[in-house]
């Protein structure tokens, strides 16, 4: 498929995310597909940022490497991101910067200081930005409206900014081909879906200590707080925030813990808690590169196996890794699912690049969404209510406490059947298959990987989470060459059923597993679980996504 | 109406002669004179001696992890504002890993009722210095003596405006029991430090000890003069002032969230996520 | 080989473990060696606990669950342990108890109020087993004289009672065939094992905050830390013990963290810290079971995987896990010599049962160890000094603040070669490289797993850590039938080095991998590293050890 | 000698106008003033905007966590007591994440100086509230304005008699540099809260909201008297004093260990080593 790749770069704090955002929006209103990248630095302000958008009239899950139109809001960009240009690329820069020589025609030397006043600068350049895409300058008027709802005044800035900007481009032929259908899509990045999602699930307590990029599902949550009704609590750590959510869920909460990779490794202590009192809580990690504090800002998915370990002792959970917008919706609905039906932890893994990726997303049908089960039981036997009753499935019926007359007690020491501290070493057994036995249930639940692409492939790419778009165009460039090639991609990567993907496996020629991290960690995963060795790996840790041309380089195709 | 027989007996894995039998007494008497049924109370707890106590009466309970019985209890707290929830664990567990919590939860002032079993040592791993052992204790992991100095718990509270601060001993049950009351009646969180001897691991701080020191505030002591009740709570020696030390009516935590009542009775309101989701077009 | 098993009961606070170490020093002085395994409740009085003691003249490596000579100190250990008596086993017990009527004439009704004044019950009991069991009045006496050296009262007393008991029992035929040789052997169970072998490693620094079962090992530094010259600080947290023994390693400490499951979970940011700042340390984590608080006073081997994902992002570690005492010993020196060479964090993986096992073990050579190296370089060249040079081995020269006039900068976040916080990409997967090449040199080092048996075996174990000897030992029964077995065991469970190993996994009929977990991990670890996959698993998770008696009745055999 | 320049001058990722550039300054100035050279100063930080200063001057640098400067801290100073020691890092990261390791920093006395740059937000994560937060300060996570109440680290530091706290203010350059040099000179534990504006994030405690209160403390202030300290800590309003508010001459940590050298330079003992193996005889 065609697609055009547009970069703002400038410096943090030059409000580079909100003409993105704005650009992202208008073309998705326009009808087109859109994924964004974002790459930031760890500062407020300086540095330098981009803000990338490539765009498609059909749909496409991937980013490009490759830059079409440069919004240059600084020099840097001009001499970082400038490189990146294809050889029809267009440049647009203040006329006070010096643009390079070999680069007129396409060098766009605007006179902003013309063109807009105050702080309008930047909706000047989006503005020729639009207007060279071919953008209706009515569509991007309303936005610009609407955006600036609440500051009437730079409204008005940016509204004659945004038209002389149209009129100074006036004529020129447009750079984009014509949408296929009016846009009915909303607009929206990882860390909006998942609080969606969220929501979708009946939501009603998070908390969080901030971390990047996991933060703004907490602020989502909070800024519809007083409309869903679910409560936002900033804890004074990351141990507090797991905790508490635990004894809002005992208490009967639906509760959700945003962090990334750091603040995790405190609550790992939390999620073996959670495992033990058979409490349920949803956990989105939000990846970034480690060790420690490591790149805040940028992207990975290194902590796959410290996720799936993290706690002491032995106990089931489920990960979910969504690889688009759409899977962060509806995974972190099932994560609440899961996590409610089987009274367990459920992770929702994703990563900083994901997280900030706005797309063009289908509308959820959210009046058509089944509820998400409570989990809550009834109590109608004349015996004594028992929290943790030993079951088949392993799963107890859940009261809540101060609902009923019956007493939960939940406790973190090994316990009887009523709750109780033991140190009955039969009881102690027979716990820990009760609560391992909830694995089975989750099994059946398990979300099968998808397999795109040719049968009995030359090629078959095995990937997870946030990199299947990449990989996806990838193998299909490889295809279009003329070798068979397919794409493995998981989704939930824990519990893991062989029997869903297994015959894939094992019908390619070569598999190489492609993920965000130096020591493949899923391929050791697969190996673990089905005894299945990929032939080769494609691992990326430079703290960018995974790109189809970074795939295309490292086959050295 | 309750009665103590509602909250049963249970056999505890305490030693005989351990401070903590007359805290639960204490325990159980407020919550009958509370007038409260097991199911209406929900005692959380973190892990250590003190930390079993809701193992050994009848009520919900949730017994968490070592040092975070307070953000379990706050959260709990949130989910459901109409439980009356006591929360019970040790010095070491309160004070120690869970520091940061317990200055969070005096800023946050969520309603319910901490009982802190202060028996200055950490009783269930043997003996090792907590954060309110004396300078100078001598024990297996402090050969040499502790180093530091001791943690005044009521003491950081009244400096932090906490909105109840009171000083119990478990020597005292009849006193401690009416402390527990006002605490379970106060609008806040009501912090009890319950002075409690170790018979196993302190033979410093013993029953005699503390009997010979603890005196219980004067009738006409204003508990809502801060300067006087940061001097009182200040003060560790000869005399050990018990009773409560300082209140305010600062406002709690549920007040400012505006509560409404259990997050499980929650309906979620799809239309309000339709609304919310055309924000996003 | 012939052993006997004496089970002392009673409840806690009785002084069950005092009189059990005397006994067990006793029998190692006569010659005899030992395997104790000790079983206590969570609480401080009461509940009921033993301390069982498996004498033998030849080498022992293993519990065994039959009790030959039972010390009952109270009637729960008449009811409770009585139970396991062998046919010609002795029950010893307080005349005032009533011993079941099948018993006699192995029921030894002992009038302790009349052999003993005050405390020396106790120690008349070890008398009236000692007598039996026919170690030396004179040895046992010079014993109780030591232990009670600092109380002449109770030593009195407790002397007197030793005479009484003797006396009492006068002339009755010794259990215990003669010891083979005199012994020269010292008693010390896992804790003491693995702080002494710290002191032999000349560890400057212990942080910590108790936790059973590894506490007793920061205690027992704490006890000679004026002779060592070790600083041991009690931290408020977890957390802060991992981070200050960070900062003190940083400054040239060498650092050692012992903590257990829950603690160690509050220490996996400060791991992660470790590998990105490449600051050595040694972490000690002693298994209980969890998840959770667990049993705390029981056993388990199921932090395996925890501990080896444990931390956000990438980097080399080590990890070794001692099968008897000997190795707490040599295996936490190793620990600190391969941490401090890679500078890398280090683990030694023990659990209750082997932390508290007192055996006889022979002394270790102190003065003939070679000197852990210490990994400080020096800087000659006139460049500044860079802490995180890229080097082949991926190891920097390592220099110490305010040690010469090079500084040295540590940073948590990704870092340029001198330490400072970089945001420049193509350094950032250098850096990655570099500290994951250091794995190569640590695969250089690696502990071969030992493979004792038949070649060829019909049945192999494998197993790790504390399950060695009850592997072995029900391997070699076995083998006493007619099957060739072998048993593969490995002391260092990470990083595997398949080439060290795979023939014998390959050469075996049937594999069973034995461990004390429920879920099967280091069968699960061995699928990932070698694509192997053992032929049965034979877990435990009750909170006992694997004894050779478990091993057999889940073979049928 | 040592001068301003040995100490370098580097780029660094803070906002222009940002109270941290003064700081930087100022523990320069001091450095220079104590007379030290760069090897002989350590900075330990955490992780936030703070954080970041000890990549901007020439120095040892250990720049661990966020929220954990202190025990790294005090794992550094146990090792090498020679060393010259700055903690610098955020309200979030010393009162947030790191507030345990606060009080039992204040318990323990080693003998460094710690500098909290307190713009009381979260910079670095762009806004959010901080422990320092004003009740009612709305953030994009506080939409409905902080519920909890703000810790004054002062107060509470004076309280538990920690043994040296001021509070500066980055724009009172000369006066903070005088503090740190006070508190560097200090045998023990130097806690100095700096009231630094965020011009990023914080919209309320502006640099002009600062310049009009913060008042440095009369030449006859008695810093030794505890009371006075207490109530001149508590103070926030139209006045914030500013200047030493209380000190004491408590043992420190060192003091305690009687500690000899450094740890590296420590020569193990075989024999010792033997001897000790003998008592397992
Ligand atoms: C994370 C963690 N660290 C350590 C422990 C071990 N531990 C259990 S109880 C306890 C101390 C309890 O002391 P305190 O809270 O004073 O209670 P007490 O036993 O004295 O009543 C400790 C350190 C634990 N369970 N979890
Ligand atoms: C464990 C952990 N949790 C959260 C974060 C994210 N984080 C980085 S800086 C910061 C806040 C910094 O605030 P403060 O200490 O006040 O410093 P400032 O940026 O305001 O100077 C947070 C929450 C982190 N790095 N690590
Ligand atoms: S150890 Fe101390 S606190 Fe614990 S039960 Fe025994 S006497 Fe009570
Ligand atoms: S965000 Fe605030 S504290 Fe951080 S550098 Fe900018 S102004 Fe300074
Ligand atoms: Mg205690
Ligand atoms: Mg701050």
């Amino acid at each position: 498929m065609e697609s055009l790749t547009i970069v703002i770069g400038g410096e943090a704090g030059q409000g580079l995310v909100t003409v993105g955002q704005l650009l992202a929006k208008g073309l998705v209103r326009c009808g087109y597909y859109i994924v964004v990248t974002q790459g930031y630095e760890s500062r407020i302000r300086g540095g330098h940022n981009t803000f990338a958008i490539r765009v498609s009239a059909d749909p496409i899950h991937a980013p490009c490497e490759m830059v079409d139109v440069l919004v240059a809001l600084d020099d840097d960009t001009i001499t970082i991101d400038g490189k990146l240009l294809t050889p029809n690329g267009v440049m647009i820069a203040d006329e006070k910067f010096t643009l390079p020589d070999d680069l007129s025609p396409r060098g766009l030397a605007v006179p902003y200081s013309k063109l807009a006043r105050g702080k309008s600068l930047n909706v000047a350049a989006v503005g020729v930005a639009a207007a060279i895409l071919g953008m209706p300058q009515d569509l991007l008027a309303s936005l610009v409206t609407e955006t600036f709802a609440d500051h009437p005044e730079a409204a008005d800035e940016n509204a004659s900014a945004l038209s002389a900007a149209f009129d100074w481009i006036n004529g020129r032929e447009a750079m984009l081909p014509p949408a296929k259908e009016a846009g009915k899509r909303l607009t929206m990045n990882g860390t909006d879906a998942v609080a969606l999602g969220a929501m979708a699930a009946g939501v009603t307590f998070c908390s969080f200590y901030p971390m990047s990029p996991a933060t703004a599902i907490s602020l989502t949550l909070a800024e519809y707080s007083t409309r869903t009704g679910v409560i936002v609590e900033q804890a004074e750590d990351e141990i507090a925030a797991i905790n508490m959510a635990l004894g809002a869920a005992y208490a009967g909460a639906r509760s959700i813990v945003p962090t990334s990779g750091g603040g995790f490794a405190l609550m790992s202590e939390g999620v073996s808690l959670a495992g033990m009192t058979e409490t349920p809580v949803v956990i989105v990690v939000g990846q970034r590169p480690g060790p420690a504090t490591g790149l805040p800002t940028r992207t990975e998915q290194a902590d796959l196996e410290f996720v799936l370990r993290a706690g002491h002792g032995e106990f089931p959970r489920a990960i979910f890794a969504p690889a688009d917008i759409e899977e962060c919706f509806h995974l972190t609905r099932k994560a609440f699912d899961v996590s409610l039906k089987y009274q367990i932890p459920a992770f929702v893994l994703i990563d900083q690049f994901l997280a900030d990726s706005y797309r063009a997303v289908e509308p959820f049908a959210a009046k058509d969404l089944k509820p998400v089960a409570s989990g809550i039981g009834r109590h109608t036997s004349s015996e004594p209510y028992k929290r943790y009753h030993v079951t088949d499935s392993g799963v107890s019926p859940r009261l809540l406490p101060g609902m009923s007359e019956n007493l939960v007690v939940a406790d973190s020491d090994e316990h009887t059947e009523d709750g109780h501290i033991t140190e009955d070493l039969t009881v102690r057994k027979a716990m820990v298959d009760k609560r391992l036995r909830k694995l089975d249930g989750v099994c059946t639940d398990v979300l099968s990987p998808t397999c795109v692409g040719d049968p009995d492939p030359d090629i078959l790419f095995v990937t997870w989470g946030s990199s299947r778009g990449s990989v996806e165009e990838a193998a299909e460039d490889i295809r279009g060459r003329g070798k068979k090639t397919a794409v493995l991609s998981f989704s939930q990567v824990w519990p893991l059923v062989p029997e869903q993907f297994e015959r894939h496996l094992l019908s390619a020629g070569r598999t190489i597993c492609v993920e965000g991290n130096a020591t493949g960690q899923f391929a050791r995963l697969l190996r673990a679980e089905c005894c299945f060795d990929v032939s080769d790996r494609l691992p990326r840790y430079d703290g960018l996504p995974i790109t189809p041309e970074y795939v295309l380089r490292a086959l050295k195709i | 109406m309750t009665t103590l027989e509602d909250y049963g007996t249970y056999e505890t894995a305490w030693c005989p002669g351990c401070g903590n039998f007359a805290i639960l007494d204490a325990v159980k008497s407020a919550l009958v004179a509370a007038k409260l049924s097991p199911h209406e109370a929900l005692m959380v707890s973190g892990i250590g001696q003190a930390a079993k106590l809701p193992h050994y009466l009848n009520c919900n309970v949730f017994n968490g992890l070592h040092g975070r019985a307070l953000p379990a209890a706050t959260g709990a707290r949130l989910a459901n504002p109409k439980l009356h929830m006591i929360v019970e664990s040790g010095d070491g567990c309160t004070y120690g890993e869970g520091g940061n919590h317990f200055l969070a939860a005096i800023r946050r002032n969520p309603d319910f009722t901490l009982i802190v079993h202060d028996n200055q040592v950490y009783g269930l791993t043997k003996g090792q210095a907590s954060p309110t052992t004396e300078e100078g204790h001598v024990t297996k992991a402090q050969p040499s003596g502790v180093a530091s100095e001791p943690f005044n718990p009521v003491e950081v509270a009244v400096a932090m405006r906490a909105s109840f601060v009171a000083r119990g001993f478990s020597g005292l049950p009849d006193h401690l029991s009416d402390l527990i009351q006002q605490g379970m009646a106060h609008k806040g969180m009501a912090i009890i430090d319950v002075l409690q001897p170790c018979v196993s691991f302190n033979k410093v701080n013993t029953f005699a000890w503390y009997k010979s020191r603890c005196t219980p505030l004067p009738d006409d002591y204003d508990p809502t003069d801060w300067e006087i009740a940061l001097r009182t709570a200040a003060q560790w020696g000869e005399t050990i002032p018990v009773g409560v030390l300082y209140k305010n009516d600062r406002r709690t935590l549920e007040d400012h969230l505006d509560m409404k009542g259990p997050l499980a009775l929650h309906k979620s309101d799809s239309a309000e996520l339709v609304s919310i989701l055309k924000s996003y077009e």
